[in-house]
């Protein structure tokens, strides 16, 4: 089973979370921010899991970890998609560059 | 764990292929005489007006904010669950405050309306 | 399964060891439930025909064949020599996938059910979970189905449908829930076996109703089929889909039906089960073709119970549906979530694996005691739960009348 | 073929694995290229889903089913129904803000050095292999050593829904409703 070495699992990992932080960084929606956000977080959880598999698999903390990770990418996602929703309704607009009110 | 998956993945690549097979044997089988009149939007005959994505009340968005953490409350009751007869009766205790700090946000959103439909 | 393994191990054909067979009995048996559930449509929709017409005093299909049996390959072939209209304005690649994509979930939903003992495709120990996973994929079909189509109408019945669904599933997922802690494991298999004393449906009818009405909103049925209530948004969010794509969201839609049955039945009808036969304990290939039958027949009951229903009750409407979902079944589901787990641990038997725990207080009532225990809770629930609404409904109509006769009374005296 | 040819010796592991990995990458850059918001979430589905599939090969099943049942059940859904919600998803136009050409080289250099990190690593790799059932352990780590992060886990939970609720709800003048 273990015929795939861990640094596959991380290089996958790292590739994940650097499109996710370009994604982050370029994207003019909010909406297009957080998706990439989320990318980032799951390229977390690869590498929870996969050090989890291969470094400490009696030990179910890493599996433990990453559903917590889980469970706050969702609560994440819940409240910035609502502040986005409220930010669209107030200035009609939902592109990152576009608010900047304190600027002004 | 892999032998588990085993049967998924074959099941899986099966049924993969059926939505391919129907459509093909469709395409073959089937006229293609598209003209504009026949292309145009449904709306029962009248002429669509305006764009079709405006925007709908934000009601679909707080059921759909509430099932999320639902959702993840079971994702943590399962294993509660399947582990109930291993734990100490005070742990019972402590997955009931669980679903109750839950059920605490649920009755908050229906004290503020926020499941009545408008 | 095993022994069909072990049969083709026997033959000494080259190349197949014991693991190869494994491979083959498992790829035979993924081809058969994917071919057998679409398949299964051609059955069930004439079923629907025919009992529909029943109820409704009529005749149902009886031209094509005999009993009109051929009425549904009729359709099929009239689905796939239609014309296939993309509406200009679609979003096509997003509305050609939906279809397939509903289809493809609603199969999968096979993959974690026993057929027969010891036939199961997997003993996942996830297996509860599967279902719903599989369920989301679905949903997601809808909502891109809805979208891609670029009709109002279309939009509008996705956004119903999924909240519909999601409002159904937490209620569905809570049974789950419930039926891990009864069974002490997420495998379909193993809540089988916890059955075998005695049906989950008897020592948890609630839950058992909880789940089947909550799937049959699920599947989007009547009375739960506003999703597609003509009258309202024309079909719903398949209003723009036509020739075979429809078809397939309908294959989709009767395939789901056919699952929403077999997992009541394995899940709250001893599955492969028969009360006082011990199947299991069966020669093998008799084990087989009897569980499979006893399975099968639960499974046509519940197929027959929803086209009942459809064929008796009128449509909700969707505010009616998203209340009953949100303010009754997720708070009596979650009432009765606790009230099952509190039985349950109360019975347990002690264990001695990883902390060592003491066994419940109650564990030497035995199983009898705790099925008594846990069919009493899930009455006593039920009850509490209809005296709250009740009261709760004498109150509202009331206000109601009192709200009434403040507007009623001035009139008199403003005529003096 | 071979007269040794063993059909159980194919290296399936390794083509899920790739399969999966298409899948996971290259959802990810459709995310962060597609012009069309909407279908950004599609992508985003497809790249959640192929970590789904790592996780099944990493023998975590029940990891993998969450990832199915919270990211593509729940969370895709929620952020399909904001990006409907907000103006014009549909409309392609460039998705990219005027410092994509700096985020480009940025993202290359943190991958590369990201890279050499884990590969000057000497990992304690322990060939041992998972106790069967996860699920069971993970119930008894989470009412037992992890019980503060459960029950803080709950909280948060609550705390995320009410402050959404809050913000969702704000009524703004002149708002059409359907």
């Amino acid at each position: 089973m273990m015929t795939i070495p861990l640094s596959w699992w991380l290089t996958v990992a790292a590739a994940l979370f650097s499109i996710g932080v370009y994604g982050a960084l370029t994207r003019k929606n909010a909406i297009g921010i957080l998706m990439s956000i989320e990318l980032v977080l799951n390229a977390v959880n690869i590498n929870l899991v996969a050090f989890w598999r291969y470094i400490a698999p009696h030990d179910i903390s890493g599996q433990v970890f990453a559903i917590v990770v889980i469970t706050v990418a969702a609560a994440e996602a819940a409240v910035g998609l609502a502040l986005v929703l409220a930010v669209f309704r107030r200035r009609g607009s939902a592109i990152v560059e576009e608010l900047d009110i304190l600027k002004q | 764990m892999l032998k588990e998956f085993e049967f998924v993945g074959l099941l899986g690549a099966i049924t993969f292929t059926i939505p391919f097979v129907t459509l093909l044997l469709a395409w073959l089988l089937r006229p293609k005489k598209p003209n504009p009149a026949k292309q145009e939007t449904y709306e029962s005959g009248v002429q669509t007006i305006g764009d079709t994505w405006v925007r709908f009340k934000a009601q679909y968005y707080i059921y759909a904010l509430i099932f999320v953490v639902f959702d993840i409350e079971a994702v943590f009751l399962f294993p509660f669950a399947v582990a109930l007869n291993q734990l100490p009766l005070y742990a019972l205790v402590w997955a009931i405050v669980f679903i109750l700090l839950l059920f605490d946000g649920l009755l908050y959103a229906w004290r503020k309306g926020a499941l009545h439909w408008t | 399964m095993q022994g069909v393994i072990d049969f083709l191990v026997s033959l000494n054909i080259p190349y197949v060891n014991a693991s190869v067979a494994r491979y083959i009995v498992l790829q035979v048996l993924a081809a058969i439930v994917a071919v057998a559930a679409p398949a299964g449509l051609i059955i069930l929709t004439w079923l629907e025909r025919k009992i529909i017409a029943r109820i409704q005093d009529r005749l149902g299909p009886n031209r094509a064949g005999p009993f009109g049996l051929l009425q549904a390959i009729a359709d099929m072939v009239k689905m796939f020599t239609k014309e296939d209209i993309t509406p200009a304005k679609a979003d096509r690649l997003v509305y050609n996938i939906a279809p397939g994509l509903g289809m493809f979930a609603a199969i999968m939903a096979f993959a974690v059910i026993p057929f027969a003992p010891g036939f199961a495709g997997t003993q996942m120990n996830v297996g509860l979970l599967y279902i719903v996973a599989i369920g989301g994929l679905g949903t997601l079909a809808i909502l891109m189905a809805g979208w891609a189509s670029n009709n109002k109408y279309a939009l509008l019945g996705a956004f119903r449908a999924v909240a519909m669904l999601l409002t159904y599933e937490i209620p569905m997922v809570m049974t789950l829930v419930m039926v891990a802690v009864v069974a002490g494991s997420m495998s379909m298999v193993d809540v089988v076996e916890a059955q075998s004393g005695m049906w989950f449906v008897v020592s948890m009818p609630v839950a058992f109703l909880i789940f089947f009405l909550s799937g049959v909103a699920e599947v989007g049925r009547s009375p739960f089929d506003l999703v597609e209530a003509e009258s309202e948004i024309i079909a719903g969010f398949h209003t723009e889909y036509s020739g075979i794509k429809f078809g397939m969201i309908m294959i989709a839609e009767y395939v789901h039906m056919f699952a929403l049955s077999f997992f009541t039945a394995v899940l709250f009808l001893g599955g492969w089960q028969i009360p006082f036969i011990d199947v299991a304990a069966l020669p093998a290939p008799f084990a087989a073709i009897l569980g499979l039958i006893s399975l099968l027949v639960k499974v046509f009951f519940f197929v027959f119970v929803m086209m009942w229903l459809r064929g008796t009750l009128p449509r909700f409407r969707i505010d009616h549906l998203l209340d009953f979902g949100w303010k009754f079944l997720v708070p009596l589901t979650l009432v009765l979530l606790i009230g099952v787990a509190f039985v349950i641990r109360l019975f347990a038997p002690g264990s001695s694996v990883g902390i060592p725990v003491a066994a419940g207080p109650l564990s030497g009532l035995g199983m009898p005691g705790q099925v008594v225990a846990l069919l009493v809770t899930n009455l006593l629930v039920l009850g509490l739960a209809l005296v709250v609404v009740s009261s709760a409904a004498r109150r509202t109509r009331s206000k109601a009348l009192r709200a009434v006769s403040a507007v009623d009374s001035p009139v008199p005296t403003a005529g003096k | 073929m071979p007269s040794n040819f063993d059909p159980s010796q194919i290296p399936l592991v390794p083509i899920v694995f790739w399969i999966m990995t298409l899948f996971t990458v290259g959802g990810a850059i459709g995310v962060v290229s597609s012009k069309k918001l909407f279908h950004s979430g599609l992508y985003l589905v497809l790249s959640f889903f192929g970590v789904a599939g790592y996780y099944v090969l990493l023998s975590a099943g029940f990891m993998a089913v969450v990832q199915l049942m919270v990211y593509v059940g729940a969370i895709a859904i929620l952020i399909l129904f904001a990006v409907m919600f907000s103006r014009r998803p549909m409309a392609a136009e460039s998705q990219a803000n005027r410092q994509w050409w700096l985020g480009l080289p940025l993202m290359l250099v943190l991958f590369v050095v990201l890279v050499v990190t884990v590969g000057s690593v000497a990992w304690p790799v322990s060939g041992a292999e998972p106790t069967a059932d996860t699920v069971q352990q993970l119930g008894v780590a989470f009412l037992g050593s992890y019980l503060i992060p459960f029950e803080v886990v709950s909280v948060l939970l609550s705390v995320a829904l009410i402050g959404a609720i809050i913000l969702a709800r704000g009524k703004v003048e002149g708002e059409e409703t359907n």
